[in-house]
């Protein structure tokens, strides 16, 4: 991540500076998500919307028959950190329960705000380089965002808002 | 400091002197704060003043018969003079302290909106308004009947004068409630055409001076205003207070906002009087410590004087704009003939939010977001913008250090 | 200082020496400040915590990704995290900021009076109320229809529960508004049995702490109650920033007092959203530096504790009503049981105002007059009392020369 | 005025604190007006009412045949300043046309919140012993609260305020 030309008048890169934000799995993801869109057939569907900064996330699930969330597709206008959640959390629900996808909301939700996951497992080790929005406050809304929406649609609801 | 280019008789290091704040380091880089538009830090003087009511002269004011409250009941007053001047009002029962900008507009709504307007007259207001100044006239709307009628606003982020005259012309608007300066352009409007063009159909002009007042020198009389609302902690005073000011025989007619002490003339339980203006406006006890400061940041602005003011930020302005018109992929948003010291831009390939976390990396303080007026992005199809906004410690190194900033920023997305 | 009568482990020379206006001279005179219940003085603590924000951590709040935003948002919401924990809410998003308690009453008259009341439904207050717990509810009847009721007040200044169960008797009372310490008699009302009756009459409690929470702990828990509120400058804290406690539910269900930023999800010209609460009913930019200076104001309180404060003052007003029993002609108006530290009095011969003013030449700051409570003044008798008040850093020793200052007022006047 | 016993712990008495303000001549008008009372009959009355601290004072006008004011009682709660106030309004406008009493009211509003009086006549320094309010700016409405009634009265309103 550290690139010529990038380095300021100081001796620290404004790479190395936003390192632990701004990884490069993040920026990928930011700048092409691989989920992206309204999926052409989808059971439930719900939007998020946080009024603070104008972020706004749908997001839509297919079911398989057995009930576990099949696919997860997402429209959003937003910045690189939440469409990258978003497009991180569609890779990990895939193939799970709707209760599993709810505890990993948890899991994750507190790994933003902390920091920390002393329980991750390999799966919810891909939202790891997420895990340094906790230092910035109103960017932890950024990355649940989409996962607020996720649970609405999981609950049948219309919507939701991360204040 | 070495400012490059600075304005005659402005001293611009000494100014960073009064403001302690600007000594700060973030996250290990001198704080670059261009963030005025949002709040503006305060000065050494706003904070004495504060101080010393506190630690020499305090009490609760106009109902104390001992010195201290008579004395600091001077002092609250006193700013209702130095406001009145600031404005030149007419009389300094014009003025009527609020908290903020948003509660003197609120203020009038109610009182002007549902005390005096009738239902199906029409407020008046632009697509490029805070949501301070949409939000009262909708839900006087809802609750009273009166109609919401919105004047459009050009490609260039100016008035649409044409479909604003449009507006107007059946005469059922009672009020126009415009922005004298818009918070995410910077653009100033025609505040005197306007208020002409209102006037000779019948409305009258409440003018949201939250962020003009900062920055040009206001003068009601002249605009021929009737009502004009502005906020302190913009203009380097404190929080929790803000100023309305009206024509004496409308806050005569209006009822008042809310009850309780201090703003009646006597109470039963079976009928209170009010008192007069406008003291009937200003229930319970006032934001005196608040009050104070805000008499020690108009001093502190005019002793430097607007014109200084408005030359220096002018410099600054043209600055900006042309440092940031050499960073590729970045658009300024706006481009009003008459305009102040708040540009919004937007980066290709960066969200405004992801701008703003890697400005803050560098110091640099921006605003990110629909800078509540999320009618006016709808507008122009955009969800955000960034936006620096100047005051008058901002040096032209610190535009600078901006335009560098971003430069990284985009290297960093690109 | 040389307090005769310490309470157990409170040492009022060294709070004392936290207030720095208390070293003050008036008229030449060492201040003696017995006006506590229109506005307490401001412990360095206080001052510091404003100042510190000032200097060091200031934007605004809630709209900003940079450094100064986020800090300045920890700081403002900690301020109500220390709300909830002083009064014991539930959830933090049951603190609302205002003004002071006057807006605090008008808000929920508003919200919850012309939102949720019907025509026809009744508000019952007391005759011991401050203006403040008056003229919203009238306001509200003559815009609403509500009924306003008046349960009566004894002879010694308490609240007369059998006219209070019988005004409630008919279920038609949908809320209670009064007072949980009278800022005239210093009597607290039996507050429990009071919201047992209301509840048990199908009405809710709106309870104005105004004067309680300076003097005792406050749990609305315990109470039971669904509105409380109070004004930071009383509590030892700055002007411009007062508190509505409510249960969450009853927040829910309330529609927005005033619009503008911060308190809206979304907003366009046809329709806008509300933010959850209690951000829904913070319209604009809140005091902020206000609301970091309250929180440095509860810390202290607690600090020191209640208990230890209930103590001193308990011992302060034993004392007083001793001293001033010895004074010839002087008379106490209110005789609870169950008082705090605020006496009100007469003296034959001698006008309340013409007491304060020779008082005043004597260093001794009282006040004089109605109170804010003229409907109670009008039920004693009485046009004007003056009245001495106390806090944690009222000494024994001021209310001696207050008693000497009243022998030497006698003698003018007879 | 410096009458024993008085005296507290300093080395001035409160008589010598407080005699520009409570002169003899006031403590004996306040607690002995002359022109207390509801005339018997009179041609105009105001009522006068000062909000912030409660005082109020009603004023009672007779006018003699050629349109002086022939007589002025009032009725009065207040404290010692404003009684005596009204009792010496009631004295120096006796025999007074209304003009002219509208330009003593200019005077002595002056006088009281200045504490001068640079072109008192004989008649006007009768009123000099009020002059001390100046120096308390809220005791100078209930100095000036009787005038402001007797002002209303003389224009044919009901009510005055000095707020
Ligand atoms: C009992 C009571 N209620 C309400 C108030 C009003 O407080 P504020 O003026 O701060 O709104 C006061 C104090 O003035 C009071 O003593
Ligand atoms: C144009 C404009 N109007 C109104 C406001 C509202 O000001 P306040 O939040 O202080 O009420 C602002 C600032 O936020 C503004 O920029």
């Amino acid at each position: 991540m550290n690139r010529p030309g990038v380095s300021g008048p100081g001796t620290t890169t404004l790479a190395d500076d936003v390192g632990d934000l701004y990884q490069q799995v993040i920026l990928e993801h930011g700048r092409n998500p691989r989920h992206a869109g309204r999926l052409t057939a989808f059971d439930a569907s719900a939007k998020g919307d946080n009024p603070m900064c104008g972020d706004r996330v749908e997001v839509f699930v297919k079911y398989a028959a057995d009930g576990t969330v099949a696919r997860t597709g997402f429209e959003a206008r937003g910045c690189a950190i939440s469409i990258a959640s978003a497009d991180l959390m569609a890779e990990v629900v895939a193939g799970r329960a709707p209760a599993d996808t709810r505890a990993m909301f948890e899991t994750f939700r507190h790994m933003a705000q902390t920091g920390d996951c002393p329980d991750c497992d390999a799966t919810m080790e891909k939202l790891r380089p997420l895990a340094g929005v906790h230092d910035y406050p109103s960017r932890v809304k950024c990355a649940t965002l989409p996962w607020h929406a996720l649970m609405a649609a999981l609950d049948g609801k219309g919507s939701a808002t991360s204040e | 400091m070495n400012d490059a280019f600075p304005a005659v008789g402005f001293d611009v290091a000494r100014i960073r002197a009064d403001f302690p704040i600007l000594a700060q380091t973030v996250r290990g880089k001198p704080l670059v704060f261009l963030d005025s538009a949002a709040s503006a830090q305060k000065p050494r003087a706003v904070i004495d003043a504060m101080v010393n009511c506190m630690e020499t002269q305090y009490a609760n004011v106009h109902r104390g018969l001992h010195w201290m409250s008579e004395r600091t009941t001077d002092a609250y007053e006193a700013t209702r003079d130095a406001v009145a001047a600031l404005l030149h009002a007419n009389d300094r029962t014009e003025i009527v302290f609020t908290r903020n900008s948003t509660e003197a507009i609120n203020l009038v709504a109610h009182s002007y909106g549902r005390g005096i307007m009738k239902a199906g007259q029409a407020v008046l207001i632009s697509e490029m308004e805070h949501h301070a100044n949409i939000v009262p006239w909708q839900m006087l709307r809802d609750a009273h009947g009166t109609e919401l009628r919105v004047a459009a606003v050009t490609e260039s982020g100016e008035l649409d004068m044409e479909d604003y005259a449009a507006k107007l012309a059946d005469g059922r608007v009672a009020l126009v409630a415009i922005t004298h300066m818009s918070n995410v352009f910077g653009t100033y409007t025609p505040i005197e055409r306007i208020i002409r063009l209102a006037h000779e159909n019948g409305a009258k002009v409440l003018v949201d001076g939250s962020q003009a007042v900062v920055h040009r020198r206001v003068d009601v009389q002249a605009l021929g205003a009737d009502f004009y609302v502005f906020t302190g902690h913009k203009l380097y005073g404190p929080t929790g207070i803000g100023v309305l000011w009206a024509r004496h025989e409308l806050l005569e007619a209006m009822p008042p906002f809310m009850g309780g002490g201090d703003m009646i003339g006597s109470v039963s339980f079976e009928r209170s009087t009010w008192a007069h203006v406008p003291h009937k406006f200003e229930a319970g006890t006032p934001a005196i410590i608040e009050a104070i400061g805000l008499k020690a940041a108009i001093g502190y602005v005019e002793a430097i004087g607007y014109e200084a003011i408005a030359a220096h930020e002018a410099a600054l302005t043209d600055h900006a704009l042309a440092r940031l018109a050499t960073i590729e992929g970045l658009r300024v948003i706006g481009r009003a003939q008459d305009r102040g010291g708040v540009v919004s831009f937007t980066m290709q390939g960066a969200h405004a939010h992801d701008i703003a976390t890697l400005l803050d990396r560098q110091g640099v303080a921006v605003r990110a977001g629909h800078h509540c007026a999320e009618p006016l992005m709808r507008r122009l199809g955009l969800d955000s913008t960034a936006r620096a906004s100047f005051g008058i410690y901002t040096t032209h190194e610190e535009i600078d250090v901006l335009a560098a900033s971003l430069e990284r920023v985009r290297e960093f997305f690109v």
